[in-house]
């Protein structure tokens, strides 16, 4: 481990934490949107330094991007929201979240407490770790071979534990039909809609990047079973071409209602179905490829899954923030009595309705 | 024909194709997939009950892996019994459901704020299924961790869409529980992969884990287990989640949901990790534990059920107190050192806690049926508005009043079946205190249900307003309450499908 | 070889300092903009450069180029677009003498 | 390679950070960044903590584990911010608030009644 080696890991580490202490404890929302994209960017350069070059494209693909624009469009509707309820403009946002304070005063300190001894347990806990080399990773190596897919990370992925992708897909598409079945109202997307849909600079930006990160995608998705890359990767990529047309008003927001959205939402996880049952009636066992046809069968999967999963990413992107227009009613949960509701309960703090603010 | 790997992918795929089928939108998807969820799992149960009786414990190996390398499922006679529940109970619900919501298509409803739930409920109920089904049968650590996120993600959306502010606030606090619920037992399981370098649940419990890794990923994983199932100090998400949910969805959460993060609990601690028992980890002060907070509780949740003004929230409190008979089954469980436990857990106490969780799914599935019908009829949901249905909702307070005597353990019933059984394992093994609090509870049941019993039977006071509830609704909650009784009947069969590979730690 | 793709890098290094101060230090919302587009962009070419003499095939090279391009393009476009907005909020430009960073009135636009 | 154990120890603290986010603040927004915080912390641990292959290469089950987790993270954070958005338009204000407020009729479906 030469310094310099020591140096980065350092730097790297105080930089991850720092951002997330800097999040967790700052009192404007804008900032801690921002902190929290470069929080991601610092994590994906972190797994780059641990030899996990997938990981490092998937967090800064969904991880930082998806989620950032998740996060920071969510910011975008809060700050609408704040000032169309007559409250002061952007910075009304942030001081509604400036001004309340992190619960009362002993909650904190209790917190502070628990996390203290928990930290202290898990340090001591961490180096209590029997550094016993596991059986699995090894006999990962030796049976990879058999799948006919060099890069080990995807053979996990999508044969030896296919099942668990099988579940994480259906998880995406539980997260779209879940945002889909909440109270949705208009989908516009900003308020100059109409000149930045015309905007010849998006415009030009748009017609250049969108073949250029598509053939990216198609390049990820062929090389995933060799070198990193894969089908969730190449499906943010695509989401974020996705997220592009659709907030430049180009592509006509996407909807629950339209059933083309729908066939592609469901389209990965029902090839996946299939292939696992196809499978299933040739070898006996689910999603178990025939021999020698496992490069075929992930290859198909993984196009159709990195279409479905742009689309269902995009779907979210848009439906997540399409809030109806509501005038807002403060009263809420029904009395239960059970004093215990306040103490535990995730709640936190007392209500923090406009006029109570300050 | 009756191979397990066929059966355990019908069970899995069955209700997610299905799904997939009831996204379509129109009215016909809503209802075929339903009813093709409804048959895969049916149908599954079924079979793996047979194949269970014939050839106890069998395994699939998913993706034709072995055992380190591949996912598994394992199918034991718990998993079986749990998934015959599921089944039925679903069933019942699913049949429940396609009235309650009204038609999607019908403009009217389309319109009204419940013109989502028509639309959306049945795919969220789906997947919540596949979910439940996958809990029952997975023996993988990582595994369980994403059915268990799914679990979480589909039950909250159920919560929200009921058309009310408290709704919203309930699901989105129900939402909270259960990621940070899942991220602790996400933190277990990573604790275990790299102390032991095996996901999955055999060949943990073969290695016996008891170091100081292994005891705080169980610490970490049963606090984030016990927060998803509600005991006693983290239940304050749970009332109101189940009561301001549709009522379909609520009869889901409180009879199924609940059940399966406490499922996977038993599992870790009994089969893996073998706790109080000479081989396993930590010792039995640790079953006591969870044994006092189950009694505490049964306690806490009767009383607060007798304060309530909210017919659901009642019914939801009582659910609180239900749980907590499960967790009381954990102190009872090591076998006294005189009577020579025989290696294994005391089989009354294990088949005990375990035919409570039947019966009360069964039950409490009724008890929130007919409580929906009850506040659909007069449109409002508190106790007093529900007076004089008794006698214009024959079926359904027959319903209500069936489940709430099998809950409070009156003879015919399963839930007597299973109260009998603890408190056989209780004087058996001399401690008194357990025996207490079980029949204790079981008069503070009788309570709450005698509560909404005197307001229904109140002949002079008409409700309000009253509006007639279609039959289909009626009769899925009676059909229910039937089978709550029919189950404490049939003990004999169920109890020995329970003995197959059950009772002692896997090692 | 290695010095000058070291000396390289290291200038590039210098450039991205540079923009960051100008974020820092510019009174408005416009200034910061032309900061940091015009210094990162140059800085990452640099970088490339500096890169791109370490041994490598030249297909590696060939995608620090496309990567350094892509970098160009979307700065300009996303600074295009960060402008146009700030002007549709009317967010003037500070003038006038002596516009130092010290009210750092123009934060809220960014 | 002790520079794993310091990513480890470093995944662990971003665990509690998260933890300490989700528990002290009420603004349903930074409950999100918490449980991201608390995700991305156990990650880390599982990568980093996780023994090099004797040839030196990384270990990929838990890589793989942490791609699914990744997924299943965003599919989270989507869910929760859109609820936390519903639950602002609806009630005024991105907070829970302690149960104790007043108790709203309950809006049963009425299929029979046009809106």
């Amino acid at each position: 481990m030469t310094g310099l080696a020591w140096a980065l890991d350092g730097a790297l580490v105080l930089l991850l934490l720092g951002l997330a202490a800097r999040v967790v404890l700052t009192r404007d929302l804008f900032e801690a949107t921002v902190l929290f994209i470069g929080f991601g960017l610092t994590l994906s350069l972190v797994w780059v330094r641990l030899g996990a070059p997938d990981l490092a494209l998937a967090e800064a693909a969904l991880g930082t991007g998806v989620t950032g624009a998740l996060i920071l469009y969510a910011y975008r509707r809060l700050s609408e929201r704040e000032e169309s309820w007559g409250r002061e403009g952007r910075a009304g946002a942030r001081r509604t979240s400036r001004a309340q304070p992190a619960g009362t005063r002993w909650r904190r300190r209790i917190l502070g407490v628990v996390v203290g001894t928990l930290a202290a347990g898990f340090a001591v806990l961490l180096l209590a770790l029997p550094g016993r080399a596991p059986l699995l990773p090894s006999s990962v190596a030796e049976r990879l071979a058999e799948t006919g897919i060099s890069n080990p990370v995807t053979g996990v992925v999508l044969n030896f534990r296919a099942y668990d992708t099988l579940l994480e897909v259906a998880v995406l598409v539980v997260a779209l039909v879940a945002v889909w079945s909440m109270d949705r109202g208009s989908r516009e997307f900003s308020r100059l809609e109409e000149d930045v849909g015309s905007d010849r600079v998006l415009g030009a930006f748009t017609r250049l990047v969108v073949p250029v990160v598509g053939l990216t995608a198609v390049y990820l998705v062929r090389v995933g079973s060799e070198a990193p890359g894969g089908a969730f990767q190449a499906g943010a990529l695509l989401a974020g071409i996705g997220v592009l047309l659709a907030a430049g008003g180009i592509l006509r927001p996407v909807t629950a209602e339209d059933p083309r959205v729908r066939a592609l939402a469901v389209a990965g996880l029902a090839v996946v179905i299939l292939a696992g049952l196809v499978s299933q009636a040739w070898t006996g066992s689910f999603l178990a490829y025939p021999d020698g046809m496992a490069p075929a069968f992930v290859l198909l999967m993984e196009a159709v899954l990195t279409v479905s999963i742009a689309v269902i990413l995009t779907a979210l992107f848009v439906d997540v923030t399409a809030l109806p227009e509501s005038e807002p009613s403060p009263e809420r949960v029904d009395p239960t009595g059970d004093p215990l509701g306040r103490a535990v309960g995730i709640g936190g703090a007392r209500v923090r309705a406009a006029e109570e603010g300050e | 024909m009756n191979a397990p790997e066929l059966w355990t992918t019908v069970a899995i795929v069955g209700p997610l194709a299905a799904a997939v089928v009831s996204l379509g939108g129109g009215r016909r998807h809503i209802l075929g997939g339903l009813a093709l969820g409804a048959l895969a799992s049916c149908s599954a149960a079924v079979a793996l009950v047979r194949i269970v009786f014939e050839r106890g414990v069998v395994r699939h190996h998913m993706g034709g892996w072995g055992q380190p390398l591949g996912i598994e499922l394992r199918v034991d006679g718990l998993s079986v019994v749990m998934l015959a529940t599921t089944a039925v109970v679903g069933t019942a619900i699913s049949f429940y459901a396609t009235s309650y919501f009204g038609d999607a298509a019908d403009p009217r409803v389309e319109r009204s704020p419940a013109g989502r739930g028509a639309r959306f409920f049945a795919p969220l109920w789906l997947f919540l299924w596949t979910a439940l089904n996958g809990i029952y049968l997975s023996a993988d650590l990582f595994n369980l961790y994403v059915t268990l996120e799914m679990l979480g993600l589909s039950s909250a959306a159920l919560v929200t869409l009921a058309v009310s502010n408290k709704a919203v606030e309930a699901g989105m606090r129900y939402l909270l529980v259960s990621l940070t619920g899942s991220l602790l037992f996400l933190f277990g399981v990573a604790l275990l992969y790299l102390g032991y370098g095996t996901l999955s649940l055999e060949g943990l419990g073969a290695l016996e884990p008891s170091g100081t890794p292994a005891i705080w990923a169980l610490a970490v994983m049963t606090v984030g287990l016990a927060a998803k199932t509600a005991l006693f100090p983290l239940h304050a998400w749970l009332p109101p989640a189940h009561a301001a949910a549709p009522a379909p969805a609520s009869a889901l959460l409180s009879a199924l949901v609940v059940k399966a993060s406490f499922y996977v609990l038993a599992r870790l601690w009994l089969h893996v990790y073998g706790v109080g028992m000479p081989g396993g980890a930590l010792g039995r002060p640790a079953l006591v534990v969870l044994g006092v907070l189950g009694g505490a509780a049964i306690i806490w949740g009767s009383l607060l059920a007798l304060r309530q003004v909210s017919l659901k929230r009642l019914i939801a409190y009582s659910t609180v107190a239900q749980l907590g008979y499960l967790f009381i089954m954990f102190p009872l469980l090591p076998p006294v050192e005189g009577l020579g436990g025989g290696g294994g857990w005391s089989v009354p106490a294990f088949s005990g806690g375990i035919y409570h969780a039947l019966s009360h799914a069964l039950a409490k599935g009724a008890m929130f049926m007919a409580a929906g019908s009850m506040s659909y009829a007069v449109a409002d949901d508190d106790i007093r508005a529900v007076s004089g249905v008794a006698h214009r909702l024959p079926m359904s307070f027959l319903a209500f009043g069936i489940g709430g005597l099998s809950l409070a353990g009156i003879p015919p019933s399963g839930g007597f079946v299973a109260k009998w059984l603890l408190l056989t394992a209780a004087l058996e093994s001399g401690r008194w205190l357990w025996a207490g609090v079980i029949v204790v509870g079981g008069l503070l049941t009788l309570a709450y249900v005698l509560l909404v019993a005197r307001y229904a039977l109140d002949v002079e006071r008409e409700p309000a307003s009253f509006r007639s509830v279609p039959r289909r609704m009626e009769w899925a909650a009676l059909g229910l309450a039937v089978l709550a009784v029919i189950l404490g009947l049939r003990a004999v069969e169920v109890l020995e499908l329970l003995s197959v590979g059950g009772f002692a730690p896997w090692r | 070889m290695q010095i000058l793709s070291g000396a390289l890098l290291v200038a590039g290094g210098f450039f991205f300092l540079a923009g960051t101060v100008g974020l820092l230090r510019f009174p408005d919302v416009y200034c910061r903009l032309h900061a940091i587009t015009k210094a990162d962009n140059l800085g990452l070419g640099l970088v490339v450069l500096g890169l791109s003499l370490q041994p490598a095939e030249w297909s590696e090279r060939l995608q620090l180029l496309l990567i350094w391009l892509l970098a160009l393009v979307a700065a300009a476009t996303v600074c295009h677009l960060l402008a146009r907005d700030s002007l549709h909020r009317r967010i003037e430009p500070r003038t006038g003498p002596g516009c130092s960073a010290a009210d750092g009135v123009g934060r809220e636009g960014a | 390679m002790n520079a794993a154990i310091l990513y480890a120890l470093a995944g662990g603290g971003l665990f509690l950070l998260g933890l300490l986010g989700l528990l002290a603040r009420s603004h349903l927004f930074w409950k999100v960044f918490g449980l991201n915080f608390m995700g991305s912390g156990i990650f880390l641990l599982l990568v980093a903590g996780a023994p090099r292959l004797p040839d030196g290469g990384a270990d990929p089950v838990p890589q793989a584990m942490v791609l699914t987790g990744i997924v299943v993270a965003v599919s989270a954070t989507a869910v929760a911010l859109g609820m936390a958005l519903r639950v602002m338009s609806r009630t005024g204000a991105p907070y829970l608030s302690e149960s104790g407020g007043r108790p709203d009729s309950l809006e049963i479906s009425e299929p029979e009644e046009a809106p």
